[in-house]
């Protein structure tokens, strides 16, 4: 048991969680949370390899650590995207569940 | 004992992840997320990765955090009560699909080849030539530069999704609503102290970064909170998105960096390539740059979509 | 690591990327303007880097800021790049062109939220296709990637509309897991070999675990993104409730780049890993994706869910070729003719449905609505554009000499030569689906009786001609045999 | 030493932990803003001590961002991104 | 002179660490918000406090020393300003008795 291996399977089952809440859970924000958790997980994979791979003096390897760096801004992106589309859906049509079958065929009456 | 620090702190981790998937109100969720995001950080410094712990700090458990908080807050009056959750079956089957995923992950991670790959020998071979000392910011700003460009140029088109679910008619306008504060409150007060403050800081963390943990993402990060933190308390209000000094600000960061990389390319360097006389000066400009890009979008990312015109009504 | 060139892919990378910045720094008027005369740089750009490719017949390479992989990022330009780039380049130009008049500022306004956010986001599609064409590191096509779905979302809830809005907040949703599955593999990926290079990974890849499960779970974002059949419901509601140039773009090109990447991953970077035993999966897929998304389309009322539905059929066409060309590799015989047929059908289905969307989006301009059953007629009030439908039409069923017809004869080549015989059947069956959706609305624009139903607005002659236009190429393209066989091979898989 | 300040993040971690479960079981703004700050002061506790322990690089930068990010999230909380101040009755002076 | 600073860092952290402890407890068994907050505090004001100034004599150099007492100062500020706002949150949820 080592700290890589700790933080491995954390990721790997935060991973699993934030899977899981972003198929089932109903509410959209929810699903955003769920995939903050996802990523989050995704992240500190990267963080082991970047851990892993510690040499020449440093506490790991900078590549898989930029990547995180870059993956964590895209993720805050597409975090303020999603909510800024579920505000404005609440905003202007009231339910915010997306399940429901689309009522595509008969809105151009 | 350090190792049972870590098992501690990831069965927080798994915890609080649980919790902010299964309780009930979306805001509770919401602020176990953001107790979430705090301890990652944490983590994140155990996994000796300081400069992404900063990034964590910032953007995971601040900003985030604030953005999921005011859309809780929002959505709580329409949130009803009752939600149709996925029916037993279709639950069941996600349930083993995200298992399988996560017992693959578990499996593979642990059986990683040792000794590990790694990049570190390149990048400590090729960080003299920048004349950084920070080998991730040399990966962000050299080796791999062109992600960071292209990543920057990801947030401007996301400020143009946020900014496109405006109404029509508040086109060009301020975002979000107007803050209500008393100026003489203690909100006010405590303001007026942590965001000289928080300014500094941020630019600290900024200026370090060539050399030590920090960077334009963390700083920029932290100099975007801190203006918040004044429209939150009505010390500042947002400006309306047909500025044009805004824009520039929201595109600079790019913007230099591809100016800087035709400039290579005409003068024979190629494109990214830094002079190696040159090439720390050179580097540092584009990162004032980009962390003024980056403090201004993540502020705006979160104020959202203009919600009133230019003059604030 | 550059060759000779390699300065054009730089440029070819920068330029939708000035365009970017500069229709968000000047906005009003000028985003237009700088879209039309980019997109007219852009082909030019096109055009050297084809003959340079040509030329040089090996792929173009540049190596950004002088770092080699693995430290650095290779740019890297080949047959395949030059087939979607190009395609990408006519159809966008094309989609601009057909919205000027659209996505126009009105006089007396300085700056309106439609065409800020049209232009700007267009210029997003291209920069995102143009970095999936170019890079040739897997962590810079997930940039790419995010690129795409930036761009795309916003395209489809321009109108603001309640349901268009709850369509775009789904693909959201599926675009960033596909992203974050993808990025999964990516840490699998370099944590295995230390390098998230295509070039370098073909030469360590092995089949082992981390490799087959980290390809698995990208290739499951990828097609999420791609929307192939399970994972298309977030297609038809995105896809219709967008304005029609917005269609346009997000059916003929959008969903192409992440199939590329498959493509990519599949073919060039883990080809020791993938067996054309596991590619029967996706090719699967896609044989159900072609007779269920034409079984649904051909139950549409309305013509341009009808149009969406058919997209999901058509995007099942080119996973077929994913066993094609890894059979032919495993037999020894060489994967031009898959590969060229591949590369035609989408270049076929880009083409042909900008198109349709576009003369779909005329049809609703004209009449208001866009209800099938009331077209009736609708061939006298409209002709050109019925005729573009028309054609378009044909370069999707796969009549001669459509590009859609050259496809499937290669394919069809492809799957006899490697002893797969199976897949003709879905080539052949999806042709027949597709004859009878498009038959259906076609019966009914043609028909003479009652009176020619009368416009509600002008449609404008020169947006019509531009449709028209589109739908010809499609058409002809199946004329231009040599151009994707010739194009193709150059430096694509194998040729490493 | 070492093991010394490991034992006393453990027990700051450890204290946090168990009132942020009484906290989060509760109801009510309180409660919250409660949790929040409390995990604040001691996430950055914990931070420093085992920064300290493990001569971690940046841990103390690390702290000083978390504590600064720490005033702002819980200022979110307060506002919840409204534009109201809770409670909605006048500042008192 | 070693010895004597580790001393200091081993009871001043000993303290703070106490003092947390002692605000859980508060919190786990005090009845009401507002006292709750009572213990709250102490942990925020002197936990933290005394584990700066217990690690003041490990930091490298005195930029590190003025980082930690800026640590300090701004969990001072940040909890006075939370803590006032809690108790008016919770003066607004339950009422005096």
């Amino acid at each position: 048991m080592t700290t890589t291996t700790i933080y491995g399977l954390l990721g790997a089952l935060l991973v699993g969680v934030g899977l899981y809440g972003l198929i089932v859970h109903p509410r959209p924000l929810r699903k955003i949370l769920s995939f903050n958790v996802l990523g989050s997980g995704v992240f500190l994979l990267f963080g082991v390899v970047a851990r892993r791979g510690a040499a020449a003096g440093f506490g790991g390897d900078p590549i898989p650590q930029a990547f995180v760096i870059t993956g964590m801004v895209v993720a805050f992106a597409a975090t303020a995207l999603a909510v800024a589309l579920l505000l404005r859906l609440a905003e202007v049509g009231g339910a915010t569940e997306l399940d429901e079958p689309p009522p595509a065929e008969d809105r151009a009456a | 004992m350090a190792l049972v620090l870590d098992a501690g702190m990831a069965l927080c981790l798994l915890a609080l992840a649980l919790f902010a998937l299964t309780a009930r109100a979306s805001y509770s969720a919401v602020a176990g997320f953001v107790a979430y995001g705090l301890l990652v950080a944490l983590a994140w410094v155990r996994l000796a990765a300081a400069d992404v712990a900063l990034t964590e700090a910032a953007i995971g458990s601040g900003l985030t955090g604030a953005l999921l908080l005011g859309a809780a807050a929002r959505l709580r009056a329409s949130e009803s009560t009752t939600v149709a959750w996925p029916s037993a079956a279709r639950r069941a089957a996600a349930a083993l699909l995200s298992t399988l995923v996560a017992l693959g992950l578990a499996a593979v991670v642990l059986w990683l080849p040792q000794p590990a790959p790694t990049l570190a020998h390149e990048a400590a071979a090729g960080l003299p030539s920048t004349g950084l000392g920070n080998p991730v910011t040399g990966v962000l700003m050299a080796f791999r530069g062109v992600d960071t460009f292209l990543e920057k140029v990801v947030l401007v088109l996301a400020m143009v999704g946020v900014w496109s679910l405006a109404a029509d008619e508040r086109w060009g306008g301020r975002p979000g609503l107007r803050h209500e504060a008393d100026p003489n409150g203690v909100l006010a007060f405590f303001a007026r102290l942590v965001i000289p403050l928080g300014l500094v800081i941020g630019l600290y963390v900024f200026w370090v970064g060539a050399d030590h943990p920090g960077g334009a993402f963390a700083g920029g990060t932290v100099v975007a909170s801190m203006w918040l933190l004044a429209m939150m308390t009505r010390l500042a209000d947002t400006p309306p998105i047909e500025r044009r000094a805004l824009r520039l600000a929201l595109v600079v960061g790019p913007a230099l960096f591809l100016l800087v990389g035709l400039a290579g390319l005409a003068f024979g360097g190629g494109f990214l390539a830094y002079p190696e006389a040159y090439a720390k000066p050179i580097i540092l400009a584009i990162e004032v740059a980009m962390t003024l890009t980056v403090a201004v979008t993540m502020a705006l990312l979160l104020a959202g979509p203009p919600l009133r015109s230019a003059d604030g009504q | 690591m550059t060759s000779a060139g390699g300065e054009l892919l730089v440029l070819a990378l920068l330029l939708p990327v000035a365009g970017v910045l500069l229709a968000f720094l000047l906005g009003g008027r000028w985003a237009a303007r700088i879209t039309l005369l980019a997109l007219a740089l852009g082909l030019v750009l096109t055009g050297l880097l084809g003959v340079r490719l040509f030329a040089s017949a090996a792929p173009l390479t540049y190596a950004l800021g002088g770092w080699a992989p693995p430290l650095g990022i290779l740019l890297r330009f080949d047959g395949l790049s030059l087939a979607l780039l190009a395609t990408a380049m006519v159809v966008l130009s094309a989609i601009a062109l057909y919205a000027r008049a659209e996505f126009a500022v009105p006089a007396g306004a300085r700056e309106t939220r439609a065409s800020f956010v049209f232009w700007t986001l267009l210029l997003g599609v291209w920069a995102g296709l143009t970095v999936v064409v170019l890079a040739s590191d897997l962590f810079t096509l997930y940039v790419a990637l995010e690129l795409l779905t930036f761009a795309a979302v916003p395209l489809v809830s321009l109108e603001g509309r309640a349901d268009t809005l709850r369509a775009a907040l789904r693909y959201l949703l599926y675009a960033l897991a596909g992203s974050v599955l993808y990025l999964v593999g990516c840490a699998l990926l370099f944590g295995a070999y230390g390098t998230l290079d295509i070039g370098l990974l073909a030469q360590r890849a092995q089949a082992d675990p981390a490799t087959l499960l980290a390809c698995a779970l990208m290739t499951a974002g990828l097609l999420a993104k791609t929307a192939l059949f399970p994972l298309h419901i977030w297609l038809p509601p995105a896809h219709a409730g967008a304005p029609a140039a917005a269609s346009a773009l997000l059916s003929a090109l959008v969903v192409k780049g992440s199939f590329f990447i498959v493509l990519r991953l599949w073919l060039e970077a883990l080809p020791a890993v993938v067996t054309p035993a596991a590619a029967q999966v996706p090719a699967a897929l896609g044989a159900v994706a072609i007779f269920f998304g034409s079984a649904v389309a051909l139950r549409q009322a309305r013509l341009k869910p009808m149009i969406a539905y058919s997209t999901v059929a058509q995007l099942g066409y080119l996973f077929i070729m994913l066993p094609l060309v890894l059979g032919a590799t495993a037999l020894g015989q060489s994967t031009a003719t898959a590969l060229a047929g591949g590369m035609l059908q989408l270049a076929s289905h880009a083409t042909a449905k900008a198109a349709m969307f576009m003369a779909a989006g005329l049809i609703y301009a004209g009449l208001g609505h866009d209800r099938v059953a009331d077209l009736g007629g609708v061939a006298r009030s409209l002709p050109l554009t019925v005729w573009a439908f028309a054609l378009a039409g044909v370069a999707l069923i796969g009549l001669p000499p459509s590009g859609g017809f050259l496809a499937k004869w290669l394919l069809v080549s492809a799957a006899l030569a490697t002893g797969q015989w199976w897949w003709v059947l879905a080539l052949a069956g999806g042709g027949l689906l597709t004859a009878a959706y498009v038959a259906r609305v076609l019966m009914v624009a043609l028909s003479s009786a009652g009176p020619a139903p009368a416009l509600r607005a002008p449609v404008a002659r020169s947006r019509q001609w531009v449709v028209l236009g589109l739908a010809l190429l499609s058409t002809l393209l199946g004329l231009l045999a040599w151009v994707p066989l010739a194009v193709v091979p150059l430096g694509a898989a194998g040729a490493r | 030493m070492t093991t010394f300040l490991l034992i006393a993040a453990l027990g700051v971690l450890a204290a946090v932990a168990l009132s942020l479960a009484r906290v989060f079981t509760g109801h009510g703004d309180a409660k919250r803003l409660m949790a929040a700050q409390l995990l604040g002061t001691g996430g950055v506790t914990a931070l420093l001590l085992f920064g300290t322990a493990t001569d971690a690089g940046g841990a103390v930068d690390v702290a000083l961002v978390l504590a600064l990010l720490a005033a702002f999230a819980a200022i979110a909380f307060v506002k919840k991104g409204t534009a109201h101040e809770l409670p909605p009755a006048a500042e008192p002076d | 002179m070693r010895g004597l600073l580790d001393l200091w860092t081993y009871a001043a952290v000993c303290a703070g660490l106490f003092f947390f402890i002692a605000g859980t407890v508060g919190i786990l068994r005090l009845p009401d918000t507002l006292t709750r907050l009572h213990a709250l505090t102490k942990a925020d004001n002197l936990g933290v406090g005394l584990v700066v100034l217990g690690l003041l004599p490990q930091t490298a150099d005195a930029l590190a020393a003025l980082k930690l007492v800026a640590i300090w100062a701004m969990v001072l500020l940040s909890s006075a300003t939370v803590s006032q706002l809690i108790g008016r949150a919770a003066r607004a949820e339950e009422p005096p008795r």
